[in-house]
């Protein structure tokens, strides 16, 4: 499809919906408030909206359509279709009906709550945040809370690691404070002499990923643990990538107070063209009080809400996001502890098992040589450097065969980096097509260099010329925009 | 059995794989990972329903303990009507399960993004939308601190007739650095008289407000702002848009809010997406910490492409450089909310607008002088004055009904869209009528 | 995609979906019952069927996904998604549940009725039917048991069209009947003469289209219709293309005894790939005791199920196609009387503004220089002849655009046909389009025939050859037949 | 307003199109309909519901009216478990509202279905299956007369352990040229002792039959038919056959049945389709009016095309001198019954197949003494002999369960699922022990 933009498809007065009539008297406004002059919105009939949104679907991928493995630290998984069916029994609820109204939805929310608080070990979980992201800045509000509560307003610190997402680090600092990033050692590892350096009366947390984007698993992470409690501050985990260790080892085990987990990562939400997400934060006892309010409790005959004693407060409309709340439930509950450990040992075995198929191709390596656990951060310096083909133009050439990866986040320590994760729902024929496409796209990159640099050859679009989104005076981040600057 | 999540789980492939690694188990995968850290035990988790009848079964049952009832409930989360399209749209596998995609393999995502920030800048009159955040509490959040780091000040007058929770999470966002300054409701329910000086950096507006009064002072307050070299900051749900007046008409700088409305169900509190939108003002547009999708040139020429507008302001560009953070919050939503607009086009929104003015002020009539702010325009919202709210919605779901939100001890937010029939408001009336 | 054969893809031991345990003693059985070998069904995990057959339906084209006016007679018509999703409502109702437990969805079968009675003109309606042709079928076991009960069972002759559907001439043979087929006369029209020569004592029923699958309307039904009166013949009308006179003139009014009507066509349930789609039978009084049974009735306090005294029996499980049934007629509510009319007068207006553009394409004809309703059979003849491109062809190669036609059914009385009937649901800007690839194909196949002649260039297969589908030896109906004449 | 479902209905665009052609009304278009045929006033229909929300609501009142229960109902239509994936795949639009495009444009059309006929042949050994026809009854009817063509005979024994309403659509359908004889049923349920001559074309025999048993005798009445040239034809329901011997295994020449088991939800009737399965012999492949898909080559080496294998078979081909008739039919439900194989395996129709044994045998178990045929093997369905049969199905539906189709005055036929657990059918047990 050649779809165009939906307002060229527009005709003045086709309808796409018809409204209700009010029924009732109109009601006059007054010009301080009417609107002056109608929106120019498209107008298309029913089936040409349709149509137009179907065929950019189709120009979409997705975990249902290729082999999604590219997307590393994003635990690109199956998401069951059966659980999107539960949508539907929980569109028409409102956050804020009266709670004996909504017992089966809290019992869903209490429950969730406990199976995860006994896969991370913490006391108590919030399922109010709305994304990874989100539930890291409750965790960082939950610790600025508590350290002001115990009269340690003065914490102005928090310490991150270089392989850690951006938002520990951007999150924390949106808060007020100043960020330490601790680069990774020659082990690929956060160099723990660095973190034993950065700790001190300031620090308020350590906000750590383990296994960090590298894969690697921190052999010593109770040691970073320990040593931010010895200066008083708080161990704060993100288990963004988790999915390799479900059952294997927990939070709490290496002595965490609170992290968070991402329900559309590890427990299989989808991911929705990125959103809407959730977030859990489990925090250990000592944290409680500080949890963002309400949380559901059962009070011996029903489920009720309560808030926190010292709670940050509402931080979300309603309880969270309740259709990964129902969705994370109702894929935990398909496969039980047993079905968990399944999950975690077959991505990793996944992993491992690309990784060998990955390492195999010339040109293709992976900095320091680990075990790994759910994923691997690669690189392709040694190709890029003998052919000048850099990783993201590997990539784009790479969705020519109906797949895609993604590098990862800046800055890239790995150089020419590329990030797979294979999680546990890919097949081992997967696994081998996805690496026997890298492997012909390097070969390529070798025999001829320009003619990947030139990719994509078949794709929806071609070569995109993205200097314009860069200057003010080109850039179009609408279509009013476009027209205004480039039509006009 | 090999569970259908997991094809690889099958001892078969499990094995070839192992032996093509060259490992025996699965264990040595996991050797760095010290004894003392690992779980010595299975988890404890209830028994898992495998078969998918059974998982089904069991979640039916869950579903079966929730009761709706004929609902005024809104208080930011509202019961309009949802076009099957809009499901539609959202429920196809490639939008559903997809991320975030390169602009090749994901041109579909991008560019029904770009529509949805294109509507969306047409209904308010504005050129630049963000690609959506989680809500609209994180939208007024964000759209305050832009207003606080593009002024370079960190005071801030915020209506008081705003939802308790948005303020709660105001207060958790802006707190450590901004001072937040409530402003007064006049008896008509409107934003107050007010003053402020050179260091505020914003004022900001609701429209509706939580009472769902319109506010008529805009431009008055817009002038006061910019007067202080301050911005005004709106708050406005754009479903009301086809009919009311956008922020940027009378000279807001910044708007914002959540866009439930648009196509989303309620979904006990998960329809939520949030919206910031600006003029087209570089130093401005430098301050949202969002995603901005644009048109950029391929290498055919008239062929649209898309790509990140100014992608230097973010978190995944700089880290904690960036403005803010950004990263996964509800895209889908957006998307969504293009399908709708789509769907309405201008007249659709203005008739819906004026189904819904008419059928508020017609249950405001209905339920009589218990109504507040009685002679404001409402807009899908009022608060009824009672001895006993708590009462009164006792009663009501005793007939079947959620008679609304509870503000406190003595008033009730009644909220009324376009699918609440007229039967509907008189049978509210009535209970009322009966309860007191 | 180049999605291989669903069994190529099996391995060994996955599963796409688990089955609940007995929970009860497993019962032996004899050998004489049992299964021996388990049957080579393919085992693949869930998301990879998922994902085959996400694939598979992006290479199909739909009225959603194309401008889907070339399946003439078929009526493509939008089928509106809101009626999609009544489905989940009916979705767990037994047909033999107990009819006061089904109110509801007695209530739109009997509104249905009343609705379609009203629109044909006719007394009753049975919906049971399963498609069309089912109906034609039901149609003529109504007229044989019609003509028994009168004692004229020696009636054994039907007279239909070329340019009826070949179902109306394959159902009377079917059931037992000689057939008279009336080919066109120099207008375009049934030769009412040859029908005049047609009918006599053995004549059982006319079956016939109007308009014809040429779109034009043919002016003296009713002389068609009395000339079967005066011998004791029934009139039984094929409504599939009713689409272009809703509103405007009904079956009764020509005198028609009995005729059916396509849910799928004219009342816009989905074509969902041939099937499952719905019929409905509407007859004048004389002929309800021969209705299928059994019907709904009212009877003044509820919805009761009545089989009529002389019926044909039940000739479907259920009571008819109830997603059909149901889709049927939230259409009709949504359109009511003012909107069918605009619905009919739309479909012929875009039909005969196509025919406009469509006659502006040096090389294409419309024959027969008549007005016309809902369609058009046209003709390549001319372009066919001065270039050796045949219309199956440029079918092919249109294809190539993203859009196709159908040719007509055989015999091609109208040479190199093509089919086109546009309904009421494509816009203006579509039907240029459709009008504006029919042009350059037809300019290709000038400029370049063996270029046309080689399409497709832009589909998901290349050029196919038909020939094996008909040599016993080589055929393969399926897997297990290919494998064994192909690939052992 | 322009209604959403006719764009051109927009008085803009259609004066535009008129003035194009050159007419001035849409009235001419009809100047060949006379006047005495014209309708001269507006149709009388009920008030429509144009907007979609008006609509919506008017149809969940409808449905409310419709009442569920724990459901024993079987009898041709079956409550078995519809996994997710098969609505998923069969909701897409691209299948959904397609139709009849050429195998280039409809490539996932051809595909699914072969792929749904080759997994019917696996399931049925055997190497032809055609498109799927409406349903169960008319496969029988098909396979019947496929059978009297093959042979040239006119007449047919058929069991009379037989659905009421699948045998009154086999008199509709065959009665004017082939004579119908009923075969009795044994005392424990099975096939009669029977003797037929040369002028048989067939032995219609079904399995289960109508009360659940699961005939033993295949093998011995396909011998019987084939010393007389005559066929056996046997219906049976594909999803008994992970555990039961596919026909063919005893002989039989043709298969037939109903797959809504496979897949489809009841809808009130609405989820049958019918399939005909036969050996690759020529002549008995010419015998079948459906469509049959078969894999072709194409221009490019090792590519699979598909097209229609024997189309001059047909009355789209030869119209009258084709084989009955073919037409749009239940494909989509094919390509469903496809998915649901697929998901399942071999292992799962295995697994299936035990469960439902199992539980049909634990619910007979359970109802004790009532229960006819105890002695045979049943499958899904029993029949059980009360006094008051229409008694007991009223205090079982005030129970809240639908106990069972209603075979004659003393006579209910159960239907026990995978869907139905243990406890289920305790429940219908102890009711049914009240009740009597």
């Amino acid at each position: 499809w050649d779809e165009p933009i939906i307002f060229e498809l527009s005709q003045p007065g086709r309808r796409g919906i018809a409204v209700p009539e009010p029924g009732a008297p109109k009601v006059e406004l007054p010009d301080s408030v009417r609107r002056a002059s109608k929106p120019a919105l498209p107008e298309l009939s029913q089936l040409h909206v349709l149509r137009h949104y179907l065929r950019l679907s189709q120009e979409n991928l997705g975990v249902d359509l290729n082999i999604d493995v590219g997307q590393g630290t994003c635990t690109m998984k199956y998401s069951p279709k059966v659980n999107d069916t539960f949508m539907a029994d929980i569109a028409d609820l409102h956050p804020e009906q009266p709670v004996e109204s909504a017992q089966g939805v809290l019992e869903i929310y209490h429950t969730l709550e406990r199976m995860l608080a006994e896969i991370s070990g913490m006391a108590r979980v919030s399922l109010q945040p709305g994304s990874g992201s989100a539930a890291i800045y409750a965790n960082i509000a939950m610790i600025r809370a508590y350290h002001e509560a115990n009269g340690e307003g003065h914490r102005d610190q928090v310490i991150t690691t270089m392989f850690s997402h951006p938002s520990n680090a951007a999150c924390a600092k949106t808060a007020g404070y100043e960020i330490i990033t601790l680069m990774p050692d020659a082990e690929g590892l956060p160099d723990i002499e660095a973190l034993r350096a950065a700790v001190g009366p300031r620090t308020a947390a350590l906000m750590i990923t383990n296994p960090e984007d590298t894969g690697i698993f921190n052999p010593r992470i109770a040691e970073f643990v320990e040593l931010v409690h010895s200066v008083g501050g708080l161990a704060c985990y993100d288990q963004a990538n988790a999915n390799g260790i479900l059952g294997i080892t927990r939070a709490a085990d290496a002595g965490f107070d609170l992290g968070h987990f991402n329900l559309h990562k590890t427990f299989s939400t989808p991911h929705a063209c990125g959103g809407p997400a959730a977030g859990a934060c489990g925090v250990s006892e000592k944290l409680i009080p500080f949890l963002p309010g309400p949380v559901v409790d059962f009070d011996g005959s029903g489920y009720v809400l309560t808030t926190p004693e010292k709670s940050i407060g509402k931080i979300r409309p309603g309880l969270g996001v309740t259709p990964n709340i129902v969705r994370a439930y109702a894929w935990i509950m398909s496969l039980g502890a047993e079905g968990l450990r399944t999950v975690a040992e077959t991505a990793v075995l996944n992993n491992n098992y690309l990784m060998h198929k990955i390492l195999q191709i010339p040109g293709a390596s992976a900095p320091w040589d680990k075990r790994r656990v759910e994923q691997v951060r690669y690189s392709w310096q040694e190709l890029s450097e003998e052919t000048g083909v850099h990783s993201e133009e590997i990539g784009v050439r790479a969705a020519d065969f109906g797949v895609h990866y993604w590098t990862s986040h800046h800055p890239y320590v790995v150089p020419e980096p590329f990030t797979l994760e294979p999680t546990e729902s890919y097949s081992k024929e997967d696994l081998d097509e996805y690496a026997a496409i890298l492997a012909h796209v390097a070969d390529e990159a070798r025999r001829d260099p320009a003619f990947v640099k030139g990719a994509p050859y078949n794709s929806t679009v071609h070569k995109i010329d993205m200097t314009p989104l860069d200057d003010p005076k080109q850039w179009a981040p609408t279509w009013r925009a476009y027209v205004r600057k480039h039509l006009s | 059995m090999t569970h259908p999540y997991i094809p690889n789980a099958e001892p078969g492939v499990r094995a070839r794989m192992l032996a093509e690694i060259g490992v025996d188990s699965v264990e040595e995968f996991y050797a760095d990972i010290p004894a003392g850290l690992r779980l010595a035990r299975p988890l404890d988790l209830p028994a898992p329903f495998t078969a998918e009848q059974d998982l089904v079964r069991h979640m039916r049952g869950l579903f079966a303990k929730n009761v709706e009832a004929l609902s005024f409930l809104g208080h930011g989360t509202y019961p309009h009507y949802v076009p099957a399209v809009c499901d539609e749209v959202n429920t196809r596998s490639e939008f559903l399960t997809a991320y975030a995609g390169e602009p090749y393999e994901d041109h579909g995502r991008f560019q029904s993004l770009f529509e949805y920030v294109s509507q969306m800048g047409e209904l308010l009159e504005m050129d630049v939308v963000n690609v959506p955040t989680y809500d609209g509490y994180q939208a007024a959040g964000t759209a305050i601190r832009m207003a606080c780091r593009y002024t370079g000040r960190g005071k801030v007058l915020v209506t008081s007739a705003i939802n308790r929770d948005k303020l709660s999470k105001l207060r958790d966002f802006l707190s450590h650095d901004t001072e937040i300054e409530l402003a007064p409701v006049k008896d008509n329910g409107e934003f107050g008289d007010v003053e402020i000086d050179d260091s505020y950096a914003a004022i900001y507006l609701e429209t509706p407000n939580l009472y769902g009064v319109v506010e008529t002072r805009g431009r008055e307050l817009a002038e006061l702002a910019h007067a202080h070299g301050a911005l005004l900051v709106v708050g406005t749900d754009p479903i009301s848009l086809g009919v009311l007046a956008p922020p940027a008409a009378y000279g807001a700088d910044i708007a914002c809010g959540d866009i439930q409305s648009l196509g989303m169900h309620q979904s006990y509190g998960g329809g939520h997406a949030g919206y910031i939108a600006t003029q087209d003002h570089e130093p401005l547009v430098a301050e949202f910490p969002s995603r901005l999708f644009g048109i950029a040139p391929t290498a055919v020429e008239g062929e649209y492409g898309f790509g990140d507008v100014y992608y230097d302001r973010t978190s995944f560009a700089h880290r904690e450089e960036g403005k803010e953070w950004v990263g996964t919050a509800a895209a889908l939503w957006g998307i969504t909310a293009g399908v709708y607009l789509a769907l309405m086009g201008p007249e659709g929104m203005r008739e819906l607008g004026e189904t819904i003015l008419a059928r508020t002020r017609y249950a405001m009539d209905a339920l009589g002088s218990i109504v507040k702010h009685a002679g404001a325009i409402h807009f899908r919202e009022f608060a009824i004055e009672v001895p006993d709210a708590a009462g009164l919605l006792a009663g009501l779901r005793e007939r079947g009904i959620f008679g609304g939100v509870q503000l406190d001890e003595r008033t009730v937010l009644v909220c009324v869209t376009e699918r609440h029939s007229i039967a509907d408001i008189d049978r509210l009336a009535a209970a009322i009528k009966e309860i007191l």
